[in-house]
């Protein structure tokens, strides 16, 4: 794997800055919590579902104390008091809660010390069934193997029963991995939508009963065919950490978890989602999660030449915030892409430098790798072409996530035929080129080698040079894909709260003391 | 003049086409494709590849020839013309025409997050080595960069005076950028606001064809640069000033 | 049963075209792309490609939902189901059926030179895994190669008294092939030699509904082997002794 | 260029035995002449046309010595001798011979050292304009330049017009060889006909006359890009010498010049082609026209993997006999082709291996590098990927003839969209991985090398067993292509006649002393 004669001492330094960078960062999320945290450590303590009007439980929960009480305490004693004053259980107290016009805060409050013993019960039920899913997947993983690098596609019908149709198939085809991708716009929505859905523009809506059906679909063709197909979807956004608890409650195996993303693409606050984004990734790090960051992106608005720096410096930052939330390098699914434009001269030189740069710099990460995208144009035949050279890329540096490009990029979201081409495409080179990069050495100093190090050196220049401004200032610089973001601007601010001293989460103080242990 | 598609002799018709149907693969499949084929005016079409991609689905490549042929010459299309003016000369005439600053307010609109396309039209850095019209002078741009809900865009094109809208959209799926175009058009009559602006649309599928069906004064579509919206922009500008 | 073809939803008939034609690109060009496309039948059609390929030719790709349906249940193909007898089998059958070798006579005639598809059929090796009709035990094989003119085939057929004669036809532009068939057809009915043999064509663009038309008794095209072959000829002799 | 470790005394001895597998069939030409043979002296001593049958005259008048005469004599000394009797030049003699009754061997035979006195006028006139031509290219080329690997397309529409138009927007696209392909079945004609024409199945009759236009459309088009865009045609077959001159008369650049593709894919007498293919390379060699080889098509009857050894043992065979008919190594095409099973594992690997063994074994000839053909099927998608990734094992062996795959191989010949999507392809790969070749070294004695070495070792004891067999033994057991034919049969044989020891051949009496002289 070590073809590149990269400088050690410039990596750890590289580590070094990224670490500091995330370790201000979560000094600020420390302090903070979000109205997505709280709702998602009542979905852990099991509430599901939605009121009359459609509003789902832990969204009017968690607004009703924000209204009526203090958030700052979090919404766990809230719960716990409840409970306790009217001496009933969870389920016996929603249902009470929804048919009396009741407050959650109309109760007195129990002793801080109280909450966990009387909430114990509820989350370690949940936190239960993620660590049976987990057992569950690895078991599977281990009885079925896995491939070296996994073809990744995306269904995006709007509809999952369309979906799981194609999904289906596209296990059959050859897929390792399906990702179901979101319904434009549910990124902003400060809710997720509940049930089985069947409409969506171009993707569908994540929500739990939807998470749940794509993975009895996907279990049933991977039995039929013996594999174990992976199931994805995407928490950044508003909801991030719910998301999250929903993925680990429905077995998810990947889920799109990069606040950077929501930052630069959504217009999200950066505060919210820095403290969504650890909570979420603690939860996908107890539940055996793999998160994918989104710094592919930044080559859609940014030139992949000039701004490859940029890539490496998020990914390092990116793995010191996954870090911070305990979770090991082998669930770190940092994101890259092959997005040069072809026409330029030994582009295919750049991208192989950049993508085994990425592979050397993250030795155990499953690397996500991406297909270009921005210089695809309505020409299927030379798409098709330029997937093909990606998928070489991805072989000869040995990529783990390789999500596969499709022909019809330009045009549309992918048709059944579109994705079956692109797995044959895939495979083609995986088998015909199968031993290609044990076969081949680069050039010492030669044009792969000075790239990957320059790039890498720029990177470093610029982990400094943020670590001496901090995120913060350096969002508002527009650093990363050329994007200028302010500190107070951006959805879902009015979210984010400062914790009181005696703010409390039952879930991430046991999942803080279930990090201490293992 | 009658033109045919043409393979590898003047008038033979020759067509490409592709499709999967919805079941299995099987000799009758394929004369199902080939059936498909022919209505759609294809002579003797040949299916060159059948393939199953799936337990229900099949794939299929036919060529043939195209029956059909159509009239070049009946052919109208109101095109606008690529400017050759440069960026001085677009200025020149703005400074010849107006006495003062002309207004654009542009976004990617809707939940639309694309915002590559209006960032190429408006942006000082431009695209493909074409500035955008931040860089012009005697245009005052705003871009409000995406996601931007119609009720918004509206109350600030009000806010700032603008002369011309620019909207852009890149998600056409189940024809979400239809609605939201003219959800935006008619709210711009609802307020009185339709005729005071010139409102361009733009995006990879926006045409002229399509942006003036649905009530826009202009669509632009890949391989635009900001010259051409400024120009045929202040053309209309100068027009509606005199007329 | 109507079906459509499917992009990702039922019955969306999400199908692809492209074609070239032989004018400049330009609007125009575009637009009449797209008239031929509704002339296919495409509703909505989008000239997702558009790129000149030359002086006087631009080439286009299109997608769009094809208006068109079929009825499956009533499609009718006479289709030779493949076999699932082995070559044992096989022989076993002209063994208890005929007391004498049966003689098979095959060639790719006229002008072509193309021999891998007749002698995936014939030669000992065969094709895929699959054995050709030299192997078989109770058939002699005669395969003339390539290049065999019509008059030439039929003499030795005559010479070998072949029971069946296998033609094989690659090259198929300017319908050379149909020509070459049915030309042999008619030399074999002159000759009053048509009743007394079994006629099968074979190529990568035969299929049995072709090889019928044009007076075969049947046709194979690629995905046959010797065993397919053999079983249909066989059968059809036995039926003929019978009858 | 040195890449797999080859062992050098063995590619010595695969010389030495393909000289002598060349010299011992060269010792059977001497002794023999063919029809052909004799009609390329009338063609070059100017005698062009047809009759009112429309039989060409050289036809005419060599069957006329055939029938009436002795042609083991050669045809020289009846021309002569019936301008000397008649005391006519030649214009004026053919003149007299179509109007009248007469025979070319009417007349008395001139003392054999009159022959070329009298002739030489005629024939130097045509070998000065073929002189000329040479020099003409040869200064185009310098003025403009050529590409290290060069874009090769054909043209087959059978309509010499249509072609002309193709032809020249395929330059125009990027194309910087045209090939016109024959109609199929001219190879097994017994002369060439004769004039511009418009039809043709699969292809487009090779006349003189079509050279000519085309020629002139290819300097029209070649003009108006700055390039000289090459044109190729087909010599192989019954008319191999004859073409040869057309060739040479017309300029074109490149023939498919190989007996072996005559003898084996179109069922010609092994002894008629030997011969022509001697004379026509004599002509070639004369005129600076680079012969293309067929070894490529012995992979469409025989397995790419098992029978590549035999692909080798033909390039050194072809080099020998090359090398006897004096053409430099640099005008010698020797063919190739990427015709593995892409569904083989690491088949790219082993495609890389026989390409750079082509490359490394003959460093200074212009290899002809042919697509996959064989397993191309009507999947277009799937084609334009097989060729891109042709393309990029073009480029990576630096190969200089590069034939450009058409997605549509298994339909149809190409359509004009075809040959400009092959163009783009080779373009992107050709500019994107443009040093990609110098940036990689093949791990030592890993899969690559052992492959080439493997394929070397192969080929060298097929050599030292066609040494000891002969040619025609060789050919009689099937060793190329699986395909067996006899020394006796086949098209043409009766067409070959051994040499009087008075025969006289003008043309090759000057070729071979022009061939000594330089
Ligand atoms: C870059 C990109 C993104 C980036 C956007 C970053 C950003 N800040 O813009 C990111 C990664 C965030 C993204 C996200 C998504 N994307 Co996106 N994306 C693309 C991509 C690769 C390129 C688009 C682009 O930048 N083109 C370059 C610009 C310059 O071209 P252009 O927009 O056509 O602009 C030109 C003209 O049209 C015109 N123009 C454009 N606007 C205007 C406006 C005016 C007024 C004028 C005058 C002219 C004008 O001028 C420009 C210059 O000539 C395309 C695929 C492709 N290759 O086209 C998919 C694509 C557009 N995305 C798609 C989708 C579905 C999404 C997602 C919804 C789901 C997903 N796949 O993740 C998300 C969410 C986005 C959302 N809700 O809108 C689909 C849309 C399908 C469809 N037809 O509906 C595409 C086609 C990909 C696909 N096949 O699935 N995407
Ligand atoms: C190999 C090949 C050659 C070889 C042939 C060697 C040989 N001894 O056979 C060589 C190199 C000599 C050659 C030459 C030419 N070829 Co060629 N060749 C091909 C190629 C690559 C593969 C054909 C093949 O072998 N297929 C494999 C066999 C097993 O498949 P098959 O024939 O379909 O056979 C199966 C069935 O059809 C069936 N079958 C076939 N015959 C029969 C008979 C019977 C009785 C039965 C029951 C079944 C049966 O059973 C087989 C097994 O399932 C094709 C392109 C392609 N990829 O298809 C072009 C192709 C056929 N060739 C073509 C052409 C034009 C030529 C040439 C005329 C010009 C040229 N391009 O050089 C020359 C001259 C040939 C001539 N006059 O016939 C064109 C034909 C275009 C058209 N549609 O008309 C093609 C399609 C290439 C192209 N796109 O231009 N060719
Ligand atoms: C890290 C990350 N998160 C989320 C998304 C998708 O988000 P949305 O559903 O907002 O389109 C992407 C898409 O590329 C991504 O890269
Ligand atoms: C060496 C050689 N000569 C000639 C030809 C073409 O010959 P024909 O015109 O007989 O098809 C080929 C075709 O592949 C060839 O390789």
């Amino acid at each position: 794997m070590n073809k590149l004669n990269l400088d050690n001492k410039l990596i750890t330094s590289c580590r070094k800055y990224a670490k500091s960078i995330a370790k201000d960062v979560q000094d600020y999320i420390n302090k903070h919590s979000t109205v997505s945290v709280e709702r998602t450590v009542l979905r852990l303590l099991g509430i599901e579902g939605v009121d009359k009007f459609d509003v789902p439980l832990v969204n009017r929960l968690v607004d009703d104390v924000k209204e009526n009480g203090d958030l700052s305490l979090g919404v766990s004693i809230y719960i716990a008091s409840a409970l306790k004053a009217n001496n009933k259980n969870l389920t016996e107290y929603l249902d009470y809660y929804l048919s009396n016009n009741v407050s959650l805060t109309d109760n007195k409050l129990v002793n801080k010390n109280e909450v966990d013993k009387i909430l114990r019960l509820y989350y370690k039920k949940s936190l239960t069934k993620i660590k049976k899913n987990r057992d569950l997947r690895t078991k599977l993983i281990n009885k079925y193997g896995e491939r070296k690098t996994e073809l990744y596609v995306i269904v995006a019908t709007g509809n999952i029963d369309e979906d799981v149709l194609q999904a289906q198939e596209a296990a059959r085809a050859g897929a390792d991995i399906v990702a179901v991708i979101r319904s434009t716009g549910q990124s902003l929505l400060d809710y997720v939508p509940y049930g089985k859905t069947t409409e969506g523009f171009g993707g569908t809506y994540a929500t739990q009963e939807n998470f749940k059906i794509m993975r009895l679909a996907l279990d049933e063709v991977g039995n039929e065919l013996n594999r174990y197909i992976k199931l994805v979807n995407y928490a950044s956004g508003l909801c991030m950490p719910e998301i999250a608890a929903m993925g680990a409650l429905e077995r998810l195996d990947v889920l799109l978890n990069d606040s950077m993303y929501g930052i630069i693409f959504r217009d999200i606050n950066m505060k919210r989602t820095f403290i969504d984004q650890y909570f979420s990734r603690m939860l996908n790090a107890y539940s055996g999660i793999i998160i994918n960051t989104g710094e592919d992106n930044y080559l859609t608005t940014s030139d992949a030449v000039l701004e490859a720096h940029t890539v490496t410096a998020s990914q390092f930052i990116n793995e010191g915030f996954a870090l911070e939330a305990k979770l090991k390098p082998e669930l770190m699914g940092l994101g890259h892409a092959f997005e040069i434009n072809p026409n330029i001269e030994n582009s295919f030189l750049l991208e192989i430098a950049q993508a085994q740069l990425s592979r050397e710099l993250f030795p155990k990460a499953p690397l996500k790798y991406m297909p270009p995208t921005k210089h695809i144009n309505g020409n299927i035949f030379r798409a098709y072409q330029q997937n093909a050279m990606f998928n070489i890329v991805t072989n000869l540096t040995e990529q783990k996530i390789h999500l596969l490009g499709m022909m019809t990029e330009a045009i549309h979201t992918p048709f059944i035929s579109d994705r079956y081409l692109a797995i044959k495409n895939a495979e083609m080179i995986q088998k015909s080129m199968k031993s290609l990069t044990d076969e081949i050495t680069y050039k010492k100093d030669g044009f792969i080698q000075k790239r990957a190090n320059e790039v890498l050196e720029n990177a470093h220049m610029l982990l400094k040079q943020i670590d001496k401004d901090g995120m913060f200032k350096t969002l508002a610089n527009g650093v990363f894909a050329e994007t200028k973001r302010a500190e107070d601007a951006g959805k879902g601010l009015d979210g984010v709260f400062k914790k009181s001293n005696d703010y409390i989460n039952v879930v991430s103080d046991r999942l803080e003391a279930y990090f201490n242990e293992n | 003049m009658k033109i045919r598609p043409y393979g590898d002799t003047l008038n033979d018709g020759a067509t490409q086409v592709s499709f999967t149907l919805p079941i299995e693969l099987s000799a009758k499949a394929i004369q199902a494709a080939k059936e498909l084929a022919k209505k759609m005016g294809l002579i003797n079409p040949s299916v060159v590849h059948s393939e199953k991609i799936g337990k229900n689905f099949s794939f299929f490549i036919i060529y043939g020839a195209l029956n059909a042929n159509v009239d070049i010459d009946k052919i109208k299309v109101t095109e606008i013309k690529k400017t050759s003016k440069s960026q001085k000369e677009i200025e020149e005439m703005i400074k010849t025409n107006f006495e003062r600053e002309l207004i654009f307010v542009g976004a990617s609109t809707g939940t639309d997050a694309h915002t590559v396309g209006i960032d190429a039209i408006m942006n000082m850095k431009g695209f493909d080595g074409h500035y955008g019209l931040e860089r012009y002078q005697g245009i005052k741009a705003y871009n409000l960069g995406s996601q931007v809900n119609n009720e918004d865009f509206i109350k600030i094109a009000r806010d700032k005076k603008a002369d011309v809208l620019l909207v852009s959209q890149t998600v056409t799926q189940k024809d979400v950028h239809l609605k939201n175009l003219v959800e935006l058009v008619e709210l711009l009559e609802s307020e009185n606001l339709r005729d005071k602006v010139i409102l361009i649309a733009g995006g990879a599928r926006i045409n002229h064809e399509l942006a003036k069906e649905l009530g826009y004064d202009a669509g632009f579509g890949p391989g635009n640069y900001a010259e051409d919206v400024a120009l045929f922009a202040i053309e209309e500008l100068i027009k509606r000033k005199e007329g």
